[in-house]
């Protein structure tokens, strides 16, 4: 065991450290608390290489590439709970990318919120998060999974509602609280069950563990009433914590609400880290998800992996559609981010562990990188985030727009050298080879067509044609940006274009480690080392598939340039192309196919006929039943009154006096002196002496 | 006379003059003395008891008296106090005129 | 149980030089009769230590003198043989020639014994600090908590000399000097225990020996550990206010209450107060040099040869300049800043300590402990250091109608 | 025979201390009686207790008592009880004494040879302490720091209502 492996806690206790410390930090000690929250993080990386590099060591010596670290925590009875971390290449993969994405972004923070009073609380947040983050990413316990995953919810609301003091920031924060809620309730029964199924929530623990082949054989053998392996229903549960937190249909509403916090929070949480959680506990629980009677090692598709699959490919398009109507710069990435959670889910279901992956860790970077872009523009335009309002700005913010235009291409899935296509083509293949049904995957190729036109529609808006926004700022003078000194758009200062920089430079060159001839991701997760060949390629199905997705990209590109690129679009208050086209599906979708509305009429009615049912029966029925009671009592204890005052008070009295007579007798004994009675004492001392020895002598 | 009774006599003789101190003097004050004196040889007890008893290993005496001490310390300080704020309030220390509380 | 155990010495050279004291005393108490060999043994000890602390307190009354002369920018005295150098003896002489005033109203057989008391608690304490090799009058089991209980009788000597002059100035000075005593005394206790948790050991003497050796040529001293230093440096802050000395000599603050408790002294009575004032600050001096700066051993490995009392001597000047130095330095305190600092910093520090201690003595070996028990110093002291600045008072004052 | 010499010097000055008019010299007489028993228990061996009762009854509790006497200024009546009263308490007193020193000397569990010196060193008595009296020392320490607090606020208290 190297010292990485035993001091693994280290990574997400520095983050945490730092958060602690910046608590304590005064309001205007904002250097202090960024550099410790950097730091902190660029440390954390540093231990993340360290431990990266250890698990490529071990793959290419063939050691054993997991190594777990458990800890006893408490006893109950006679058992011992454990808690512990691994390392893992998930782990290891995972911890890189959470750790470089998150240095990217607190940098990037330190000019995004430069001005902000609270600037000290938002990186003690920011810190408390990525240190959650990274607890959840080495646990190798359920317990301190879930833990840590609450502690991300936390973070998570407390981040949204940042800037509090706007109504809608608070609303978008109970909601994305609540929301996560109910699948982290399904989470903890599923945890619950395993722990009564298993007998443990570690998952590697030399055999004992609960993803070990002791534990699953014995829960898949396990039926339930209804005939579903217990194992299904388990995995079935755990997987709606994931729901929850990578906001698949339909606990997906909370996600794009979320963009009322500060666009930093939205890059590293709601693009990067957090909402791939939901995706790595699907990846980290595979071998439950894919338990299966058979003994064999072949990957089919069991019921608790089918439905990961039909969820995630109905979220890809169901958000897809969406985001083609929407007008919020952030709203279309957080709509897109849903959809391509749905691709990494269908990813997991289809394809196992490294597909989905593979697909999460480069779009953590594209789908970052847009968002910081995005920040970009918006720190750029004054806080304006109407992409209608905006427009030509390719000239005025060179460096945004470029690396934007890099996250675009890859997010879109460009041909071979974007990361986006090679992680995005492996869904896809795997989905063509999926044993169940192929609709996956031309709901996935529909998912790409539409991801491809609806950014292509976002990049026109935005970077091109001249530029709406000075008109807007007549109408309304610029209010909330009193530091800016001209209302012209500005490129951003360079703290925040370097993280840009790099990011783009990942976006590209992240594809290289998951070609079809050069399967390096896939071979590191399995722990084996990888082999180069050309003949990846020719594979079968492949190539076909390359093709395809290649032609649905340029189609979709093509469309975007045919309605927003051919002629510039000059008003921001001309209808959208689309709307001009069928204003009736383009309301449907702008309105995110009223399923906010929906919840609003169903769940949420429901939950307040309820609540005021419930405060009917508090009213009316339990007080009514407390009054009467009371006024009994009431009844009752006036006539004991009226009998104590007349009837035994006198006698009272009378029997009273007798006795203060005689008390003061006896008073006179208890005279306040303490040395009279310590007289009393001693005579009787002597006198018991006496007695004892008389009587001992006799 | 053996040195265990020698002790004992001694203490003895230490608890009648805090007994005394405390029966016989009126400031209070004086009477803590008597009550610290008292406490003294009960303690002297310990220590005898322990030099000149059985299984002195255990060191039960010492440590009762460890304690004791501990415990009279802190009831001097209460004590004290006390004294102090009862001076605050009647401006004496002169025990039986503190009978407020007499029936 | 006396230092001169009794054993056999070996006569080589360099520790016949070391053991030189001893083989005297052996060979003047070989010729008494063995009936009174123990009795005459310990009075040689007593008169060797009265001796030679009485003239370490003479060479310290013209050694301060001069030095705060020197940093006052003054000659001190030089009248007296060469440079002022046998000041000390003029001194003695006026002291004792001086007519002894006693007030008429002072409480005569108290204010009597109030110096006498004092000196006599001064000096016991000298007997359980060794100062060399085998040179200790008596190795008791509880040498330290001797210490501090003889120490504690100063107080006593103190409110005796404030109470009997019938003097509102020496009684507010007794006062002060007892408030500020019991306030040091906590933290001067818990700092020293760091030391006693380390050895195990309440012996004077084996605490000395278990800071023998070396770690290359780093001595195993307590003072070069985390704890040990802040412990030494807390140890000697409240050495400071032990000793009524500056800063820390409210007790005796001359612009505010004359000379504070011995005021009403004269001649002899107050050459041995201020006898007794200089034994309890070489005797802290020494107990601190015990307790954290290795006693008698060397401080380098090959320095062994030099006798163990010189060591100790040096060690004890070292600390008298240092003293000097800080009279000579610091202004006086308030007495809220005082209580404060004893309270608020101090008690805390002291507390903390222990557990660092605590920390070290449980820990590994090796650089993360050496980083804990630093961090368990330095951010209590951060913390608690700018909480006094900030709220005790002790920021820079500014003078609003001075300038 | 030093015994002796400790034993009467312990009872003269208890005797003194509650028998003086002055309460300042009766403390000092007190002290004179702590630091007797301190003797006493070092002639019994007990070592760390005779120092711990230098260093709390002189050091602290008679310290304590001299800031009392102080800071109640005494109206001088530093009178003993009525006659009479004094009177019982005196024969209450020699009653006391008599009996217990009539069974001290007629008890005969008393009368056998006294053993050979035990050991009381202080690795033994820091062993106890932490090992079988570990929750008693607790205990005191709970105690000594609430009777710190609670002494603290009795004596404080009026300051702070005063105006």
């Amino acid at each position: 065991m190297t010292w990485i492996v035993r001091n693994l806690w280290l990574i997400p206790a520095l983050p945490a450290l730092a958060a602690g410390l910046s608590a304590l930090a005064k309001r205007h000690q904002r250097r202090f608390s960024a550099s410790l929250a950097i730091g902190a993080m660029g440390l954390s990386f540093l231990l993340s290489l360290c431990a990266f590099s250890q698990v490529m060591l071990a793959i290419a010596h063939g050691q054993a590439s997991r190594q777990v670290v458990n800890f006893p925590w408490f006893q109950f009875g006679d058992q011992w709970l454990k808690l512990g971390w691994m390392l893992d290449p998930l782990t290891a993969i995972m911890l890189v990318m959470v750790t470089f994405v998150g240095l990217l972004i607190f940098i990037y923070s330190t000019g995004y919120m430069a001005h902000d009073d609270n600037f000290t609380r938002f990186f003690c947040f920011l810190s408390l998060f990525a240190a959650a983050m990274l607890g959840v990413v080495i646990a190798n316990s359920l317990l301190l999974l879930f833990m840590c995953w609450e502690l991300v919810g936390l973070t998570s609301y407390l981040l949204i509602g940042f800037w509090y003091h706007k109504p809608s920031a608070a609303a978008a924060a109970k909601k994305a609280f609540i929301t996560t809620r109910i699948g982290d309730l399904a989470f903890l029964v599923g945890m619950l069950w395993l722990f009564s199924q298993a007998g443990t929530l570690l998952f590697y623990d030399q055999g004992a563990g609960c993803l070990e082949h002791s534990a699953l054989t014995a829960m898949v053998a396990h039926l339930t009433s209804i005939g579903m392996a217990a194992s299904t229903g388990i995995a079935l549960l755990i997987f709606a914590g994931a729901v929850g937190k990578s906001g698949q249909v339909p606990l997906h509403v909370w996600l794009p609400d979320a963009m009322e916090g500060p666009t930093p929070v939205s890059a590293l949480i709601h693009a990067a880290t957090m909402v791939a959680a939901g995706v790595f506990l699907v990846a980290r629980v595979y071998p439950l998800m894919a338990a299966h009677s058979d003994t064999a090692s072949v990957i089919t598709a069991t019921t608790a992996l089918q439905v990961v699959t039909w969820i995630g490919a109905i979220t890809a398009v169901f958000a897809a559609l969406i985001a083609v109507a929407q007008n919020d710069i952030k709203r279309i990435l957080a709509y897109s981010t849903v959809s391509q959670l749905g691709y990494m889910m269908m990813g997991l279901g289809v394809g196992g562990v490294a597909v989905g992956m593979f697909h999460l860790i480069t779009h953590a970077f594209f789908k970052s990188l847009l968002f910081m872009g995005a920040g970009s523009v918006i720190h750029g335009c004054q806080e304006e985030q109407d992409i209608r309002r905006m427009g030509g700005l390719s000239k005025l913010m060179p460096i945004t727009f470029a690396t934007y235009a890099v996250g675009m291409l890859a997010l879109c899935g460009f041909p071979l050298f974007f990361s986006g296509f090679w992680s995005k083509d492996a869904i896809l293949h795997a989905a063509m080879g999926w044993s169940i049904s192929r609709v996956p995957f031309y709901l996935g190729s529909l998912g790409a067509l539409l991801t491809a036109f609806y950014m292509t529609r976002q990049v026109y808006y935005v970077f091109f044609g001249t530029s709406r926004l000075a008109s807007h700022n007549e109408v309304a003078p610029a209010t909330h940006a009193p530091h800016s000194t001209s209302a012209t758009p500005h490129e951003s200062p360079s703290n925040m274009t370097v993280p840009l920089v790099l990011l783009a430079t990942c976006a590209i060159l992240l594809g290289a480690i998951g070609t079809p001839a050069w399967p390096w991701f896939d071979s590191f997760l399995s722990g084996e080392s990888p082999v180069f060949a050309f003949a990846g390629f020719l594979e079968h199905g492949i190539l076909p598939v390359m093709l395809t997705s290649t032609l649905i990209v340029f189609l979709g590109l093509a469309l975007g340039w045919w309605f927003y690129g051919r002629k510039p679009i000059l008003s921001a208050d001309r209808p959208d192309a689309l709307e001009q086209l069928h204003p009736g599906i383009f309301h449907v979708l702008q309105n995110k196919f009223y399923v906010d509305e929906l919840y609003e009429h169903t769940v949420i009615r429901w939950n307040s006929a309820l609540a005021t049912f419930s405060d009917w029966l508090d009213r009316w029925v339990w007080n009514g039943v407390v009054m009467s009671v009371s006024n009994l009592v009431l009844g009752l204890s006036w006539l004991a009154r009226s009998t104590d005052t007349y009837l035994v008070n006198t006698s009272f009295d009378e029997g009273c006096h007798t006795v203060t007579t005689s008390g003061k007798l006896l008073a006179r004994l208890q005279s306040g002196r303490t040395q009279s009675y310590l007289r009393m004492v001693g005579i009787a001392f002597a006198a018991l002496v006496l007695v004892l020895i008389w009587s001992a002598r006799s | 006379m053996t040195p265990l009774s020698s002790c004992l006599l001694l203490s003895s003789l230490l608890f009648s003059v805090g007994f005394a101190g405390v029966l016989m003097r009126r400031n209070a004050i004086l009477i803590l003395i008597g009550i610290e004196l008292m406490l003294n040889a009960a303690n002297l007890n310990f220590i005898a008891f322990w030099r000149y008893g059985s299984a002195p290993e255990a060191l039960t005496g010492v440590m009762f008296v460890i304690f004791s001490i501990g415990v009279a310390a802190a009831e001097a300080a209460v004590g004290l106090a006390l004294i102090i704020s009862i001076y605050r309030h009647r401006k004496t220390t002169q025990i039986d005129r503190m009978n407020s509380m007499r029936g | 149980m006396t230092a001169l155990s009794y054993n056999s010495l070996h006569h080589s050279s360099p520790q016949a030089a070391d053991q030189i004291f001893v083989i005297v005393q052996h060979w003047i108490v070989g010729h008494a009769p063995v009936g009174l060999q123990p009795l005459l043994a310990i009075l040689l000890s007593v008169v060797a230590i009265v001796g030679g602390f009485g003239l370490l307190f003479a060479i310290t009354t013209i050694l301060e003198r001069k030095g705060l002369g020197r940093i006052q920018n003054r000659y001190g005295p030089n009248r007296v043989g060469f440079f002022g150098s046998l000041q000390p003896i003029a001194d003695a002489i006026k002291s004792l020639t001086k007519e002894d005033i006693v007030p008429q109203t002072a409480d005569k057989l108290v204010h009597l014994l109030a110096p006498i008391l004092l000196v006599l608690a001064a000096f016991s304490v000298y007997a359980v600090l060794p100062v060399g090799r085998n040179m200790v009058l008596v190795n008791l089991d509880a040498g330290v908590l001797f210490f501090f209980a003889i120490g504690s009788v100063t107080e006593v000597a103190v409110f005796m000399a404030g109470w009997s002059s019938r003097n509102k100035y020496s009684l507010l000075g007794a006062m002060r000097a007892i408030a500020q005593m019991i306030s040091y005394e906590v933290p001067l206790i818990l700092s020293s225990l760091t030391v006693i948790m380390a050895t195990g050991s309440l012996s004077t003497v084996s605490i000395v020996e278990k800071q023998a050796g070396y770690t290359g040529i780093l001595p195993h001293w307590f003072i070069f550990t985390p704890w040990g230093f802040a412990g030494f440096v807390l140890f000697m802050i409240a050495a400071t206010a032990e000793s009524n000395r500056s800063p820390f000599d409210l007790p005796e603050g001359e612009s505010e209450i004359i000379a504070g408790y011995y005021i009403e002294y004269s001649g002899f009575k107050f050459a041995l107060f201020f006898l007794g004032e200089y034994l309890g600050m070489f005797a802290i001096s020494g107990l601190a040099i015990t307790l954290f700066l290795g006693g008698w051993n060397a401080p380098l490995p090959f320095l062994t040869w030099v006798p163990s009392y010189l060591w100790f001597f040096a060690k004890l000047l070292t600390l008298i300049v240092a003293f000097i130095w800080v009279r000579g330095t610091l202004p006086r305190l308030r007495m809220d800043q005082l209580m404060n600092f004893a309270w608020k910093f101090m008690l805390p520090m002291a507390l903390l300590n222990l557990i660092t201690a605590a920390v070290w003595h449980f820990m590994p070996a090796g650089p993360v402990r050496w980083l804990v028990s630093i961090v368990l110093v330095v951010v209590p002291y951060t913390v608690l250091g700018r909480n006094q600045m900030h709220k005790g008072h002790l920021e820079k004052r500014v003078y609003r109608f001075a300038e | 025979m030093l015994f002796t010499i400790f034993a009467a010097l312990t009872v003269a000055g208890a005797v003194a201390a509650i028998s003086l008019r002055n309460l300042v010299h009766s403390v000092l007489s007190l002290i004179l009686a702590f630091a007797g028993l301190a003797a006493v228990y070092l002639l019994l061996g007990a070592q760390f207790i005779g120092f711990a009762q230098i260093l709390v009854y002189v050091g602290a509790v008679a310290i304590l008592i001299v800031f009392t006497i102080l800071l109640t200024r005494n109206d001088g009546t530093f009178g003993h009880s009525s006659q009479a009263s004094w009177n019982l308490g005196a024969l209450i007193v020699i009653a006391v004494f008599g009996t217990l020193a009539w069974a001290i000397h007629s008890s005969t569990a008393l009368h056998h040879a006294p053993p050979p010196q035990p050991e009381a060193t202080m690795q033994q008595i820091g062993t106890a302490l932490m090992v079988r009296f570990a929750l008693p020392l607790e205990v005191i320490g709970l105690l000594l720091t609430a009777a710190l607090i609670g002494a603290a606020t009795i004596a404080l208290h009026e300051k702070q209502e005063r105006p």
